[in-house]
């Protein structure tokens, strides 16, 4: 059975029927990429998957367990981890912070253990800041650690996203435009990671990348959004010369 | 390596707050001893902590979870209300430390069981929506409490919203609440040292709170609701975590502030008590702990000692609200002060001037 | 027929507390601020139209006329003085120097008036056009003034929707309400428009003065504080920033509590204004005709 | 850097503040002048000045009484130390914004300063809070018009100037009753306020024993005072044909007001707080016409002692003075009462003077602008003839 199983997912905003009949099945490991022009409901798919939104119709399966319509914090613990398209760090706190929070259920104690600094308080924060420094330096974040989000230079914004994101120990991780606002240089750099990121951690990556480079670089399995429906899936090669997908793209009717 | 420096460095930000705090009574302390502790000072003491008080648990409201309260009053009403009731009727019949740790457990309680019954409702609402519930909340505490008549006889408890003769009492009964003119005749239970204890009692939950796993958790929801909730944060309960602490700790400075004064009014406790307490916050720096310490000390003792300016006394005070919250926050103030202390700096270092651009 | 006159009763304090909205709404809508210095710019509008009108019997619409200029002045003042230079800063500092401002009024005008109460002539009291009207063989009177306020207060909210929606000047209100810096790229004078904001909302607040002493006459520094604080529950309630809501959310806070005082308890009226607006806001959120906001993911 | 300066800056404020302590502040009314003259000392043979302090609400909604309160206390020691040639007192008065937290600051700062008697507080809630400290420092305390009963059982150092409200309760209702002067009896009264609920309770109690009925008790709130309608819509449609108004002459202004809009005319009848109703600026006197209040002092009476009073202290200030500004007034002539008697000095301790004038006051007869024959009880409650005066042709005129 795949990681994600997917079945005619749809949403409607009052009227408007913003994405319809979905399917998707991403296997463990794999890497996929969701792609269409602009307005084609990708990023409402990125929130029905991660509860921001709930679906109008259809199911959402993960690991054999329906998440359809669960809170987005319930969804996070199910498994599933994302990025935003504009970035969404915590500005204010520090870095290691941002990737401490993301720890929250995965290294846990009791608030009293916190407001009594109970023995088991140093030890659990340790092994916070011991899991937190390891995935800030996968990102070569560790030298920034103690330096507030906001201050971070924007790409590396984009990466304590990632870091952020992996600290919730997710079986998939969903990245909404990683490269966005990126260069050449910095998009292979980040295409790197990506591949790293999977291969290390063993997880499913979805995500939506406008950079085609990027996307046909790195993503083994694509499927095009437009309108809100599916109009082509397949690999990079069978989505480029889809001739429905150059229409949608190039705004052809 | 890192991970020492970064403990070390909250660690010691917040010894120095305790070290302010203990710095402060022993000088205290210390003038008392030589006798030049004014009547005027040694009666602002407990009143000082309790701001002090409400101040930090304001602020876990304000600056940590990033909701904006005015009602905090409220809070500090009910707490004040039970706790001195316990305190008065319990008076002599057990030790008076036991009276007074009841009084502050059960002022602190139900200040913290209202914080519940509001917060769960109204924490669903944000930003101005949630400051006007607030405020109506404060308003409703101080309404009710005003308009509350209870007493007790031979016959039971008595209790009424009209006035005192519907409460219907035998002669022989004991009004504890007496409408407008409240609580009266309460025995002076607070002492300095006693707020003292409360205000690091304070301390050092809040702080800890702060910096423990839930404390991240409130500030992720402050910072970014969505991304909070995406990695896995229950924000209700969170935002609730923070709402019900900063409201026992409302409560536990309402006990302490009444037990301080003979009587005790509800009036005291409506929406201008609720904005002296975010001016507070406010001033010492929204989300700053140490900052809400001494802005609290500093604001509750500066109309005292501007009473040689007579009638121009609150007036001053106004003005001098205005000039610091625009001298400390707007950034366009900011930024000249910063040029004003890089100018002074580099007049006066001995390190050379760096060459102008050409 | 009692429901009658307390509803009228209602009415008529309702519709004050629906012109002091109208300003709060105004400023809050497109300002962004909570001007908690609402209520005392009406309170020195009241003085200045009790020396004009009562101490030196001007006439009451040239008294209303020059309380307006007064206030405009002040206001736009005050925004330039102290909300300005905080125009970037935290909204919290803004509310603080708004309650800064709102002491330092009231301060003021203790010491240039003193604090002993004044008895405020009704402004409408001996006009030819304005006159009670009696119903029921007179088992019923609607004051002037409490047509004049409902009147004042339907005419200035036309006039109000009507500059927002179809004047440039309320173009630019509305642009610079809904996105700041947008507003600023479009070229859109921010300044300019939020200083016009602010005239409008004082000189409305001087209307409201004249019309709220002349309903309830009685004049002291402290008098706008309690009335502005309604009215601004009043705004919030009808949903804060949108004009008919302000209307309407006054209208409904006076019929409340004075239902409540006549039916359920004089002295629990307020609490239960307060009651009813929490549980409008927790069914509504946003105010009974304010616009929903969807927060972009 | 930032640090430092929060720490200078507490520092600096805690030396500044036990600076305040030892050295006198400057305070609002201080008239201790240089006294140099020492000719006519008094029975004891003491020049040294008592220190009398005053604390009332001279910001805020209440600060026209407090005000009226200080200049009173003002009025009459300026008086006093010029008949004596020499400083009998020298005054200070503090305000108290009428909240319990800030009067006990300003009675510490006025203990700071010295002070030996405390003329105070103005209003009832701080009262409260003042007199228990009083008692813990043996302080003498006389409130002109604290008149809240719990205020004078707080301890036997506090007496009363004014009435208490039970018994200005009690007397209004056997007034009431005895005159006939309604059957069917509406209220209005601020259920917000210490002063005017004490009143509404002892009087309600009192006019049913009477036998008379109560149809309309309405109540409003420092909060929703401004629209007091309701309230005099409710009265009129119960048939009340006297409504009783125990609350301050500003709301009871609106209340004439509200009344007259709708056409309702029953007898009025007012307590003490009622007085200065007719030198509210703007308003129109003639509603007002027939109301009767209760009252120990009004600023028409023929006596010598209240004409000076009323003379001197619309010279000094440009106002008729109120029933708050004469009580004010009394209470310094009742002190300098047992100054001349001797029974006092300004080198006694505030124990002594304490003790003194408890045993003064219990026995003297006071005559000042509130009364004839004042007399006081242990229990601190002052003894004098009510009058009740009723408005005629914009003028107080003594009930018949």
């Amino acid at each position: 059975m795949a990681l994600l199983e997917v079945s005619n997912l749809g949403i409607a905003f009052g009227g408007l029927q913003a994405v319809a009949q979905l399917d998707l099945k991403i296997e463990k490991g794999h890497l996929y990429g969701l792609i269409g022009p602009n307005g084609a409901g990708k990023t409402t798919v990125f929130n029905m998957l991660t509860g921001v939104y709930t679906p109008t119709e259809g199911n959402i399966v993960l690991d054999g367990k329906d998440i359809t319509g669960k809170s987005p914090d319930l969804i996070s613990k199910a498994g599933v981890a994302r990025t935003f398209q504009n970035i969404r760090l915590f500005n204010d706190m520090t870095v290691l912070d941002n990737v401490k929070v993301a720890l929250h259920n995965q290294i846990r104690y009791n608030m009293w253990t916190g407001i009594l600094r109970l023995p088991s308080y140093r030890e659990k924060e340790h092994q916070m800041n011991r899991e937190a420094l390891r995935l800030l330096k996968i990102f070569d974040l560790d030298k920034e650690a103690s330096l507030k989000a906001s201050q971070l230079p924007y790409g590396k914004q984009r990466k304590l996203e990632i870091a952020r994101a992996l600290a919730t120990n997710p079986k998939l991780l969903l990245l909404d435009e990683p490269a966005a606002g990126m260069n050449p240089n910095e998009t292979e750099e980040l295409m790197n990671t990506v591949r790293s990121v999977r291969d290390q951690f063993g997880i499913a990556i979805l995500l939506i990348e406008h950079d085609m480079n990027f996307v046909m670089g790195i993503c083994e399995e694509i499927t095009v959004l437009d309108y809100g429906r599916v109009i082509a899936h397949g690999d990079g090669k069978a989505i480029r010369n889809n001739p429905k997908v150059i229409a949608a793209y190039l705004g052809g009717d | 390596m890192f991970r020492l420096k970064n403990l070390r460095k909250s660690t010691k930000s917040n010894l120095i707050t305790f070290g302010i705090v203990i710095g402060f009574y022993l000088v205290i302390q210390l003038l008392s001893a030589l006798g030049m502790l004014s009547s005027s000072l040694s009666g602002q003491l407990v009143p000082i902590c309790a701001y002090v008080i409400l101040a930090i648990s304001l602020n876990l409201t304000v600056g940590i979870l990033g909701e904006l309260s005015l009602g905090h009053a409220g809070f500090m009403s009910v707490g004040a209300f039970s706790g001195t009731i316990v305190w008065t009727t319990l008076y002599g019949q057990v030790p008076n430390w036991l009276g007074l740790l009841l009084a502050f457990v059960v002022g602190g309680a139900v200040a913290g069981l209202f914080g519940f019954i509001v917060g769960v409702p109204v924490l669903r609402l944000s930003g101005d929506y949630l400051a006007i519930v607030t405020l109506a909340f404060g308003e409703i505490v101080k309404n009710v409490m005003n308009a509350c008549y209870l007493g007790y006889d031979s016959k039971g408890i008595h209790f009424s919203f009209k006035d005192a003769a519907s409460m219907g009492m035998e002669a022989d009964g004991t009004t504890i609440i007496n409408g407008a003119i409240g609580i009266t005749g309460i025995k002076k239970g607070s002492t300095f040292i006693l707020g003292i204890i409360l205000v690091i009692l304070t301390l050092v939950v809040i702080l800890n709170l702060i910096n423990s796993r839930a404390g991240r958790a409130i500030k992720s929801i402050r910072d970014n609701e969505i991304a909070a909730r995406s990695v896995g944060i229950n924000i209700t309960k969170y935002k609730l975590m923070a709402f019900i602490t900063s409201a026992v700790f409302a409560g536990i400075a309402g006990v302490l502030y009444s037990l301080n004064y003979s009587s005790l009014v509800a009036k005291k406790f409506d929406y201008n008590t609720s904005i002296l307490i975010l001016v507070f916050v406010v001033l010492g720096g929204i989300g700053n702990i140490r900052g809400s310490v001494i802005a609290a000390a500093l604001l509750t003792v500066l109309p005292e000692m501007l009473r040689s300016l007579n009638d121009y006394r609150m007036l001053i005070y106004a003005i001098v609200l205005i000039l610091v919250m625009i001298f400390s926050q707007s950034p366009q103030v900011v930024a000249w002060r910063k040029r004003m202390v890089e100018m002074f700096r580099g007049r006066f270092s001995k390190r050379p001037q760096a060459k102008e651009v050409q | 027929m009692q429901f009658l006159s307390y509803l009228i009763n209602g009415i008529s304090l309702g519709s004050v507390y629906a012109l002091i909205a109208l300003g709060y709404t105004m400023v809050y809508g497109i300002a962004k601020m909570l001007n908690f210095a609402h209520g005392d710019v009406i309170m020195i509008g009241s003085y200045v139209v009790f020396f004009a009108f009562g101490s030196f019997g001007l006439n009451p619409v040239l008294s209303i006329v020059l309380s307006m200029v007064v206030c405009t002045i002040l206001g736009v003042a005050i925004e330039r003085v102290a909300y300005r230079p905080l125009r970037e800063a935290p909204s919290l500092a803004v509310l603080i120097t708004a309650i800064g401002m709102s002491y330092l009024l009231q301060q003021v005008a203790q010491l240039m008036w003193t604090s002993n109460a004044k008895s405020f002539p009704s402004v409408v009291a001996n006009s030819s056009i304005f006159k009670p009207v009696s119903l029921f063989d007179g088992q019923l009177t609607i004051s002037a003034e409490t047509i004049v306020t409902i009147l004042a207060c339907v005419v200035i909210m036309v006039l109000l929707l009507y500059f927002i929606n179809c004047t440039s000047a309320g173009h630019a209100m509305q642009a610079v309400s809904e996105d700041r810096g947008a507003a600023q790229l479009m070229g859109v004078n921010v300044n300019a428009t939020i200083s016009l904001t602010f005239a409008i909302g004082s000189a409305l607040a001087a209307v409201a003065g004249a019309l709220l002493c002349s309903s309830y006459p009685s004049l002291q520094p402290t008098t706008g504080a309690m009335p502005g604080i309604k009215a601004f529950v009043a705004a919030v309630f009808g949903g804060i920033g949108s004009i008919p809501g302000a209307f309407l959310g006054g209208i409904l806070l006076g019929v409340i509590e004075n239902l409540s005082k006549a039916y359920i308890s004089t002295q629990l009226s307020d609490a239960i204004v307060f009651l009813v607006l929490i549980v409008v806001l927790l069914v509504k959120p946003t105010g009974l005709l304010g616009k929903k906001v969807n927060v972009k993911v | 850097m930032k640090k430092l300066i929060s720490a200078a800056l507490a520092s600096a404020m805690v030396l500044s503040l036990a600076a305040c302590g030892s050295t006198d502040t400057g305070s609002n009314a201080s008239t201790g002048t240089d006294s140099t003259a020492t000719a006519e000392a008094s029975n004891t043979g003491s020049t040294t000045p008592i220190k009398l302090g005053g604390i009332g609400p001279t910001t805020g909604s209440a600060a026209s009484y407090g005000i009226a309160v200080m200049q009173g206390e003002e009025l009459a020691v300026n008086e006093i130390n010029e008949a004596a040639g020499y400083t009998v007192f020298e005054f200070s008065f503090e305000d108290d914004e009428h909240d319990a937290e800030k009067a006990m600051n300003a009675y510490n700062t006025l203990k700071d300063w010295g002070m030996q008697v405390l003329l105070g507080t103005v209003t009832s809630t701080p009262s409260l809070s003042v007199a228990g400290e009083t008692v813990n420092d043996n302080m003498f305390m006389l409130t002109p018009s604290a008149s809240a009963v719990d205020v004078v059982e707080t301890g036997d150092n506090v007496f009363q100037m004014c009435f208490t409200d039970p018994n200005q309760g009690v007397v209004s209702a056997d007034y009431i009753a005895e005159n006939a002067l309604g059957t069917k009896i509406g209220v209005i009264y601020d259920s917000s306020d210490a002063y005017s609920s004490g009143i509404y309770t002892a009087f309600k109690a009192e006019i049913e024993a009477k036998g008379l009925e109560i149809v309309a008790a309405e109540s409003f709130t420092s909060d929703n005072k401004s629209d007091l309608s309701t309230q005099v819509t409710k009265c009129q449609n119960a048939g009340a044909d006297l409504v009783f108004l125990p609350i301050y002459y500003n709301e009871a202004s609106q209340i004439l007001i509200a009344a007259d809009k709708v056409g309702y005319k029953p007898t009025f009848f007012g307590c003490d707080g009622m007085d200065g109703i007719l030198s509210i600026e703007g308003f129109d006197t003639s509603l007002a016409e027939g109301l009767m209040l209760l009252c120990p002092f009004s600023a028409t009476a023929t006596d010598e002692t209240t004409q000076k009073f009323v003379a001197s202290y619309e010279a000094a200030y440009g106002e008729t003075p109120i029933q708050f500004a004469a009580d004010a007034y009394d209470c310094v002539y009742a002190i300098y009462q047992c100054v001349q008697n001797g029974s006092i000095n300004g080198d006694m301790s505030v124990s002594e003077m304490c003790e003194a004038l408890k045993a003064d006051f219990t026995t003297m007869t006071f005559n000042g602008t509130t009364g004839e024959g004042q007399t006081w009880e242990a229990n601190g409650m002052v003894s004098k003839p009510p009058r009740v005066y009723v408005v005629t042709n914009g003028e107080y005129a003594t009930a018949e």
